[in-house]
C-alpha cells in the first residue's frame, strides 16, 4: 500500500484518539470540579472540547477522501465505517460534556453533598472509566486485550446506570420535601448528561470492536 | 448428472495411425541429409584412398588429367574464398542500407513494392545470372580495363563476384529487412523521447537490437555464395590459380565439381572422384555457417516471439 | 452454506510442472449454479488450478496430476475417463476472445455438430439461436449470423465464444480471466451475462480484478504460491477475512 | 535562433546532419540494388528480343527423287549456304508425310542459316564472299525476310541454331517438376505437421528441426552430388531422366516446403486450438478442421515458391547428366530430358553467335513462367490472408 | 453499472425511507393522542417503530457490503457515507420517540391543557413537520427541490427550538407553585424529546443534503 | 489552487489523424510538481494529447496539430523550436516497458553522452548511479550494472526506464499507462516511486485504471471522445464532480 494511503489512515486514527482523549480529559476535570464545586474547573473542562465539530467534520471528510480514493477493504473498511460513526458518538459525547457542565455549574453549590459523595462522583468515575476504556481500544492491536476493554467499558456503563436511576429515585422520594423546582430539575438533567456519556463512550467500543473484529457492526 | 465417456482401447486409434505416418515422413528430411553425407563421404574416401589428404589441403598444383596427377585443392579454395569475399563487398553494404531504407524510411506501401521487387533479384535462376555474367558484365569488365590500360581475363573473379554479390543482395536485404521490422517500435519511440535523431536511433538501437539477425543473414549470404554453381561454371576460370589480383580468372570448388563430373573420366578415377572430396570440404564449411546461422536467428525470434520470419 | 449443492470436489490435488510443484494439495468443494471467482497473485497456480478441472493441463506435456477431481461423484482422473470427453462437459472460456474464423452460426454450431448433439437442419439453427440468446448476443448477430465471427468486436466476440461454450451444453463453466482483455463496457456486458448464466451452469472465473471478483461471484478462493489460502463467501472475504494474507492481498499490502 | 528559446540547441545542428547523411546512404543502396535489377532485364530484353523473328529466305523447292536421296539438290547450289540445313534436311520427310509434293517444284520461304540470320540482325557474322553476293541480291529483290520465330516454341533442341527450340527443355521441366511435387509436397506438409502439431518437445524434434533448417541451405551442388550417387549408382535409375532430376529436386524443394508450411501452421494462433480442445474435440479434428484449413493458403503459397525455386534450378541436374542433346520431347519420365535451365546452360556454351539471343529469349520465357508463378502465389497470399 | 448493485441502492434507499415513515407515522400518532391523552394511540404509535435497530444494523451492513464489494464513487459514496450516519440519526430518533411515549404517557393526564395546546401541540407539530421534509428528501432528485426541503426542515426545527425554550420558561415560572415536583421534570424531559427529534430531523436533512450536492459533511 | 504553478499551458489545441478530429480545441494548464492523471474511456484521446506535450506526434505522418503547448513560456508548437530538443527536456516513460538490448549501464548513460550532458569517465558514473537511485531501483542493480537491462522483471525494467528518462534531465516526465502492463506489487512501487518523483519533475500521466488516478494524482483531467470534460483536484473529481458525465464514467455507469 502506498505510505501516502497509510499516513492518511493514521492520522484519522490520530485524531480520533485526540478527541477522544480531550474529552477524559475534559470529564476527569469535571470530576475534580465535583469536590468543591469548582467552576474555575468547569470551564478548564470546556477548553479540552472546543471545535470539536470543525475536528470531526475534518476527519469525515477524510474517511470519505480514502472511501473515494483508496477503496480500502476488509479491516480498513470496517475501521472507516466504525471511525464515520463514531465521529457522530464523540460530537454527541461532548454536546454532553458541555451541557452537563452548563447544567452543573448553577447549580452545583446548592446540591447536597451526600448525594455528590455518593451518587454523582462515583457515577461520573465510571463514566470516565468507561471512556478511558473505550478510547484506548483504538490503539489496541491484540484481539484479546481489545475484548477484555470492551468488557470494562460495560461494566463501568451498566454502573453509571444503575447510579443514576438510584439518583433519580432518590430524589423522587424526596421530591415532596423539595422547594425549588427548577434546580433539582436542571440537576437531574446535568447528572443524565453523565450517564449519556457513558453510553456513547459504549457506542464507540462496539464499533472499534467491529473495527477490529468484524462480525455485526452492534448497535443499541 | 455429468458422466464421463469412459475410453476404450481403440478409440484413438485413427489418431494413432495418423500420427505413425507423420513421423514416417519427417523421418525422409534425416535420411536425405544423412543420403547427402554418406553418398559424398565414401566417395570422398575412395579418393583419399588413392591420393593423399594432406596435400589436399596444402597442395598448390591440380592436374587432374595427366599421368600422375596432382590434386592440390589450395587455389580452389583460395579462388572460392576471393570470389565470396567480392560477392558479399557487394551483398552486404547494398544489402543492409537497402534494408534498413525499406524498414526506417520508406512509407508502408513503398515498402510493400520495393520489397518483392528486390526479390525478384533472389528468384532469377543462377543460370540466367552466369550467363549476365559471361555475356555482359565480364567483356564490359575487360573493356573498361583496357581502357585503363590494365590486362583483365574474360574469366575474371571480379565479373563472377560482382554479379554473385547481386544475387545474394536479396538474401542479406530480405532476412535484414526482417529482422529490422522486427525490432519493437517501442525500442524506437524510447529512444526518440530521449531525444535522439532517427539515425542515431538506427544506429545505436535498432541495429544492434537487430544485430544477431543481421549476421545470421551474412552468414547465409556468404554460405550461398560458397555454394553458388551456375555462375561460376560460366563466367569464373577453370584454371586453379592463387592470386590476389581478382581481375585474373581463378575457380572455385563448385566449377572443378560440375567439370570432374561432367568430363569423360571413368567414375572411379581419381578426377572424377576429386569432386566428392571437394564436395565433402563445401558441405562442411557450409554446414557450420548454416548452424551457425540458424542458431542465432532463431535466437533471436525467440527474443521476440517471432513466429516466423 | 450447508445449503450449497456441492458440484466438483477437489481432494489432494497435487500438480508439477515438471520439478516445480505448482500446486499443493488442494481440496476445496465448489458449489452449484453459484459464480467462484479464483484470486490471488500472479503466478500462484489460479490458471493451472482451473484447467485441472477440465483436463486441459493433459496438453503440457510436462505436466503431473495427482489427487482427485470429482464431477457429480467421478472422478475425472480416473484411468476408464476419456478427458475429451470430460472437456465436452466442462467448457471453457479463455482470456483473449477466440472465435473460429468461420461464420458466426458456424462457430457455435461446429463443436455440436461433431458431437452429434444436433444433426444438420434438425434442430441445428435452433440451438444457434438459443445458445446465442443466452449469450446475450442473438440480437446484435441474428441478421449477420454468415458473416465471420473474427469481424465482432472484442466483447462481441467473447460472447461469441461463451454461446459457442454453452451450444456443447456443458454442465460446468470455467473462465480464465474472460473480461481481461476488453473495454469496460463490454467487460460490464460479460459480467452481467455471468450473473444470468449462474442460474443454470456452475462458473468457476479466474481474475485478477479484484473488484469483478467482489462484484460478481458468490464464493471466492484466494490463492498463494499454489496453495489455497482461503475459501468464503465473496462478502466475508471481503468484509472479514480470517487469514491475514488473503486480507494484506485484498487491501493492496502485497501484490 | 533567438536566446529566449530554451529549446535551442546549438549542438542538435550537427546530429541532423548526420542523420541526414545517414538516409542518403541507405537510399542509395536501394537504388543501386534497383538499378541493377533494371540493367540486368534490360540487357536480357535487349539480347533476346531479336530472336522474336527469324531470316527466312524466299526460294524454289523441288520436291523429287534426288531431294529424297540428298537434301542438297532440293535447292539451286548458290543458296545452299544461305539455307538452314536443318530445315533442308527435313524435305524427304516432308515428301514422305504429303506424297502428293512428289515431282512438284514449289517456291517457298525457307528457313535460313543462323549466319544469314546474324547478318541479317545486323550482329557479327560469318558469310564466305561469295554466298555473300548472292545474299546481297536476294535481299534487294525482297526474297529475304524476318518472320515470326515459330519454330523457337515447336522444336526441341538441334545443334542448328536456328533450328533449335525450346519445346523439350519445356516438357521436360513440366515432367521433373510434376515427379517433385508428387514427391515433396505430402512428405513436406507432413513432416510440418508433425513438427507443429504432434511431436513433443524433445532431442527428437529439436534435431529433426535443426536438420531441415541446414537442408534448407546446403548447396544444391551437394543434392546433385547425392542423386549421382545414390539414384544413379544405386539404385540404377535411368540417367538423365526426368524421374532423377525430379527426386533430387524433390529433396532440395522438401526444406522450403517444410519451413514454409510451418510457418503457415504456426500463424494460426495457439487460441485456435486451445478453443478446440476446450470444446471437447479430439487432436485430429482440431488440426483436420481448424488449423490446417486456416494454414491452407499459406501452405499453398509455400509449394509454389517452391515449385519456381525448382524449376530455376541448374547445377544438381547437370550433375545428374540433364543436359543431354535432346532434340524431341521426352513422353515418360524414364526417357532422358533436359530441363529449361539446363538447355540455356548448353545454348549458353555454344560457340555460335545466334545461340546467345537464343539463350536471351529462353531465359525472358523463363523468368516470365517464374514471375506468373510468384505472382500467383502473392495473389493466394493476399486473397486467403487471414487477419488476427 | 451491474444491476446487483443498482438494485441493492434501491433497497437500501427504500429501507431508510421505510423506517423514516415509520417513524413519521409514529409522531403523527402521538400528536392525535396529545388531543385527548389517548394511551392508545401512544401505544399504537409505538408500533411504528419497532425493532429498528435490527433494520438499521441491515442498513449498515448492505452499506459496508457496497463499500467492500463495489466501491462505490462521487455521489453513490456520498450517499453510502451519509446513510451510515443517518441510521444512527433515525436509531436515536426512535429512542426519542420512544421515551417521549414512556415519559407522556404517565403525565399526560395530568398536564394542563392550555400548556398542551399553545406549545406541545405547535411543537410537535413542527416536529413531524420537521421529519415530513426530512425524509421527503430520499426521494427528491431536483437539486433546488432538495434545498428547499432542507429550507424547510431548518424552519420547522428552529421553531420546536423556540417552542421548547417557551415550555421551559413557563414552566420555570409556574415552577414555584407547582407541588409535585416529580410529574413536571418527567412532562419537561418527555416534551424535550420532541425537540430531540427535530434535531434528528436536522441532521438527516442536513446528510441528504450532503449525499445529493456533495460540499462539506454538515453536522451540529 | 492559485497557489500552484503553471508549468503548461495548453490553448486552443486542436489535433486531426488525417480527417478524423481527435481533439477538440482543448484549453489546461499543468502545474509544476503535481501528478495530474489523465482518465477517459478509450479512445477518448488521452495517449494523443500527451504526446502532444512532447510532439512525439510528429512521427505520426497524418497527424496535423493547430493551437499552442506552452511550456515556461515557449510554445513548442513555434517553428523555431526543433522537436528533438523538446524530446529532450520532456521525458516519456511508456506502456511496455521498453528497456534498450543493452546493459543496464549503456540503458541510462546512453542519452546523456549522445547529448553531451556527461562525457565518458567524467561524471557519468555518477550519473548512471544518480538516475538509478532516483528511479528506485539502485539497490537492485547495483551489482549487475553490466548486465542487459531486458534480463529485468517488468516492473525493474520499468523503473530502468524511468531512470533512463531522468538522466536526460528533464522537467516533465510523460508517462502513458505505466503500469498497466506490470503486476500490481510491480505496480504499486512505481507508483511510489511517481509520488517520490513528483517534488522534482512535473508528471502527466494516463491511467486506465481510476483507481491509481485516485491513488497517486493531485490533479485529474476526464476526457470524452476528444473533449476536456472536467479537470479539477483529483478528490474532487472523485467526491464531488461537477459534470455529469464525469460522475458517470467514475461510477462505472458508463464505460
Ligand atoms: N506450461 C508451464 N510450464 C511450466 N511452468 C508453468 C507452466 N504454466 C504455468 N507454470 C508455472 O506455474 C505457476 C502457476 O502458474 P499459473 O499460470 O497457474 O498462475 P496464475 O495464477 O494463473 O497467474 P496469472 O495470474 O499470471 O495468470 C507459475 O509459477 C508458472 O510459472
Ligand atoms: N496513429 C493514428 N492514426 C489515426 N487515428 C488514430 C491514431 N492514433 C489514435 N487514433 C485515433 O484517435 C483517437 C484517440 O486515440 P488515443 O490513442 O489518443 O486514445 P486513448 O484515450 O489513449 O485510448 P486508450 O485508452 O485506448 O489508449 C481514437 O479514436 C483513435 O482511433
Ligand atoms: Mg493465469
Ligand atoms: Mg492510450
Ligand atoms: O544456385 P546454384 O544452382 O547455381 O548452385
Amino acid at each position: 500500500m502506498l505510505a501516502k494511503y497509510e499516513n492518511k489512515l493514521l492520522k484519522i486514527k490520530e485524531s480520533i484518539f485526540e478527541i477522544g482523549t480531550g474529552l477524559i480529559s475534559a470529564n476527569k476535570l469535571i470530576l475534580e470540579g465535583f469536590e468543591n464545586c469548582d467552576i474555575e474547573k468547569f470551564n478548564g473542562a470546556k477548553s479540552y472540547i472546543k471545535n470539536i465539530s470543525n475536528k470531526t467534520n475534518h476527519i469525515d471528510r477524510d474517511i470519505i477522501t480514502i472511501l473515494a480514493l483508496q477503496s480500502p477493504e476488509a479491516s480498513d473498511l470496517r475501521a472507516m465505517v466504525s471511525y464515520l460513526k463514531i465521529t457522530n458518538e464523540l460530537l454527541r459525547a461532548c454536546a454532553n460534556t458541555r451541557n452537563f457542565i452548563k447544567g452543573f455549574v448553577n447549580v452545583c453549590s446548592e446540591i447536597d453533598l451526600k448525594t455528590i459523595n455518593d451518587y454523582a462522583i462515583p457515577m461520573q468515575k465510571s463514566t470516565v472509566e468507561a471512556l478511558e476504556h473505550a478510547i484506548a481500544m483504538i490503539n489496541v492491536d491484540c484481539v484479546d486485550e481489545i475484548q477484555e476493554c470492551f468488557n470494562k467499558v460495560l461494566i463501568a456503563e451498566n454502573k453509571t446506570d444503575e447510579l443514576f436511576e438510584m439518583i433519580e429515585a432518590n430524589l423522587m422520594e424526596q421530591s415532596k420535601a423539595i422547594e425549588e423546582f427548577g434546580k433539582y430539575h436542571k440537576m437531574l438533567s446535568a447528572l443524565r448528561k453523565s450517564e449519556k456519556i457513558a453510553d456513547r463512550a459504549m457506542s464507540i467500543a462496539s464499533l472499534l470492536l467491529f473495527a477490529r473484529i468484524g462480525g455485526e457492526i452492534h448497535q443499541r | 448428472m455429468a458422466t464421463f465417456e469412459s475410453k476404450h482401447k481403440y478409440a484413438h486409434l485413427q489418431e494413432d495411425v495418423i500420427k505413425y505416418f507423420l513421423i514416417l515422413a519427417a523421418t525422409i528430411s534425416i535420411l536425405t541429409t544423412f543420403g547427402i553425407l554418406f553418398s559424398i563421404l565414401f566417395e570422398a574416401i575412395e579418393f583419399f584412398k588413392l591420393k593423399s589428404f594432406v596435400y589436399f589441403f596444402s597442395g598448390t598444383e591440380w592436374t587432374p588429367g595427366v599421368e600422375n596427377s596432382q590434386f592440390g585443392a589450395l587455389p580452389i579454395f583460395a579462388g572460392t574464398f576471393m570470389i565470396t569475399a567480392i560477392a558479399m563487398a557487394v551483398a552486404l553494404p547494398i544489402g543492409l542500407g537497402s534494408a534498413i531504407y525499406m524498414s526506417e524510411y520508406s512509407t508502408p506501401n513503398a515498402r510493400n513494392v520495393l520489397k518483392p521487387l528486390l526479390e525478384i533479384l533472389a528468384g532469377i535462376p543462377t543460370v540466367v545470372y552466369g550467363f549476365f555474367a559471361a555475356i555482359t558484365v565480364a567483356p564490359f569488365i575487360v573493356k573498361v580495363a583496357t581502357t585503363v590500360g590494365i590486362e583483365a581475363s574474360f574469366n575474371s573473379a571480379l565479373a563472377s563476384g560482382v554479379v554473385m554479390g547481386i544475387m545474394i543482395i536479396p538474401y542479406i536485404s530480405s532476412l535484414s529487412d526482417d529482422v529490422i521490422s522486427a525490432v519493437p517500435d517501442s525500442l524506437r519511440k524510447g529512444s526518440l523521447a530521449l531525444g535522439m535523431t532517427k539515425a542515431e536511433t538506427i544506429m545505436d538501437i535498432v541495429i544492434p537490437s537487430a544485430l544477431p539477425g543481421i549476421i545470421s543473414a551474412t552468414l547465409l549470404g556468404i554460405s550461398k555464395a560458397l555454394g553458388e554453381t551456375m555462375i561460376v561454371v560460366m563466367a569464373a576460370g577453370l584454371r586453379p590459380n592463387l592470386s590476389w589480383n581478382i581481375l585474373e580468372d581463378m575457380t572455385t570448388v563448385t566449377v572443378r565439381i560440375v567439370d570432374a563430373l561432367t568430363g569423360d573420366q571413368a567414375f572411379n578415377s581419381p578426377a572424377t572422384l576429386s569432386a566428392f572430396a571437394l564436395g565433402l570440404a563445401l558441405f562442411v564449411v557450409t554446414l557450420i555457417l548454416n548452424v551457425v546461422s540458424v542458431r542465432m536467428i532463431q535466437k533471436f525470434k525467440e527474443k521476440y516471439k517471432m513466429s516466423s520470419l | 452454506m450447508a445449503k450449497n449443492k456441492v458440484k466438483i470436489a477437489v481432494k489432494d490435488l497435487n500438480l508439477w510442472y515438471g520439478d516445480k510443484h505448482a500446486l499443493h494439495g488442494l481440496n476445496i468443494e465448489l458449489y452449484k449454479n453459484k459464480i467462484t471467482a479464483l484470486i490471488g497473485p500472479s503466478g500462484c497456480g489460479k490458471s493451472t488450478f482451473l484447467r485441472c478441472l477440465n483436463r486441459m493441463n493433459d496438453l503440457i506435456t510436462s505436466v503431473r496430476v495427482e489427487g482427485e477431481v470429482v464431477i457429480d461423484g467421478k472422478n475425472i482422473y480416473d484411468k476408464d475417463v476419456d478427458e475429451v470427453s470430460v472437456r465436452k462437459r466442462i467448457g471453457m472460456v479463455f482470456q483473449q476472445p477466440n472465435p473460429f474464423p468461420k461464420s458466426i452460426y458456424e462457430n457455435v454450431a461446429y463443436a455440436p455438430l461433431k458431437h452429434g448433439i444436433v444433426k444438420k437442419g434438425s434442430g441445428c439453427d435452433e440451438l444457434v439461436e438459443q445458445s446465442l440468446r443466452s449469450a446475450g448476443i442473438w440480437n446484435e448477430v441474428k441478421d449477420i449470423l454468415k458473416e465471420p465471427g473474427t469481424g465482432l468486436s472484442g466483447g462481441q466476440q467473447q460472447r461469441l465464444c461463451i454461446a459457442r461454450t454453452i451450444a456443447v451444453k456443458p454442465d460446468v463453466i470455467l473462465m480464465d480471466e474472460p473480461t481481461s482483455a476488453l473495454d469496460p463496457i463490454s467487460t460490464e456486458k460479460i459480467e452481467a451475462l455471468m450473473l444470468e448464466l449462474k442460474k443454470e451452469y456452475t462458473i468457476i472465473t479466474v481474475t485478477h480484478n479484484m473488484q469483478q471478483a467482489a462484484r460478481i461471484a458468490d464464493m471466492t478462493a484466494f490463492f498463494h504460491l499454489g496453495d489455497l489460502i482461503e475459501y468464503d463467501e465473496t462478502e466475508k472475504i471481503f468484509i472479514n477475512p480470517t487469514q491475514k494474507k488473503t486480507e494484506d492481498y485484498i487491501t493492496g499490502r502485497f501484490g | 535562433m533567438d536566446k529566449n528559446n530554451i529549446f535551442y540547441d546549438p549542438s542538435l545542428k550537427r546530429r541532423h546532419l548526420k542523420s541526414k547523411l545517414f538516409k542518403y546512404f541507405t537510399l542509395f543502396s536501394l537504388v543501386v540494388s534497383l538499378v541493377f535489377l533494371a540493367i540486368f532485364l534490360l540487357d536480357m530484353v535487349l539480347k533476346g528480343s531479336s530472336a522474336v523473328q527469324q531470316t527466312y529466305i524466299q526460294v524454289e523447292v523441288s520436291y523429287n527423287q534426288e531431294s529424297i536421296d540428298s537434301y542438297r539438290d532440293a535447292v539451286a547450289k548458290k543458296y545452299l549456304n544461305l539455307l538452314s540445313r536443318a530445315a533442308l534436311r527435313e524435305i524427304p520427310n516432308q515428301i514422305q508425310k504429303n506424297p502428293s509434293l512428289m515431282g512438284t517444284k514449289q517456291v517457298l520461304w525457307m528457313l535460313a542459316d543462323d549466319q544469314v540470320d546474324m547478318y541479317m540482325k545486323e550482329y557479327y557474322y560469318k558469310i564466305d564472299e561469295k554466298d555473300m553476293k548472292t545474299l546481297e541480291e536476294l535481299v534487294k529483290n525482297g526474297m529475304v525476310d524476318k518472320k515470326f520465330n515459330t519454330i523457337f516454341f515447336t522444336h526441341g533442341d538441334s545443334k542448328s541454331p536456328e533450328y533449335s527450340g525450346i519445346l523439350s527443355a519445356f516438357i521436360g521441366t513440366i515432367l521433373t517438376l510434376a515427379v517433385t511435387m508428387l514427391v515433396a509436397f505430402p512428405i513436406g506438409v507432413a513432416t510440418a505437421v508433425y513438427l507443429e502439431e504432434f511431436s513433443k518437445q524433445n532431442w527428437w524434434s529439436e534435431f529433426l528441426e535443426i536438420n531441415i533448417n541446414n537442408l534448407a541451405a546446403i548447396p544444391s551442388i551437394l543434392f546433385g552430388l547425392l542423386g549421382l550417387a545414390i539414384y544413379i549408382n544405386v539404385l540404377g535409375l535411368p540417367r538423365s531422366s526426368a524421374l532423377v532430376g525430379g527426386l533430387t529436386l524433390a529433396l532440395m524443394t522438401l526444406p522450403i516446403i517444410v519451413v514454409s508450411s510451418r510457418a503457415a501452421l504456426r500463424s494460426v494462433p495457439a487460441s485456435i486450438r486451445q478453443a478446440g480442445y476446450a470444446l471437447g474435440l479430439t487432436k485430429v479434428q482440431v488440426v483436420k478442421d481448424h488449423v490446417i484449413p486456416l494454414a491452407f493458403p499459406g501452405i499453398m503459397t509455400g509449394n509454389i515458391i517452391g515449385l519456381a525455386h525448382a524449376m530455376g534450378e541448374t547445377a544438381p541436374l547437370i550433375i545428374v547428366g540433364m543436359i543431354a542433346f535432346i532434340p524431341d520431347s521426352p513422353t515418360s519420365v524414364m526417357e532422358a530430358a533436359t530441363v529449361m535451365p539446363a538447355q540455356l546452360f548448353t545454348w549458353a556454351g555454344m560457340p555460335e553467335r545466334a545461340y546467345i539471343e537464343r539463350t536471351a529469349a529462353g531465359i525472358l520465357v523463363l523468368l516470365s513462367l517464374l514471375i506468373s508463378l510468384n505472382s500467383l502465389a502473392v495473389y493466394l497470399r493476399k486473397k486467403f490472408e487471414v487477419k488476427w
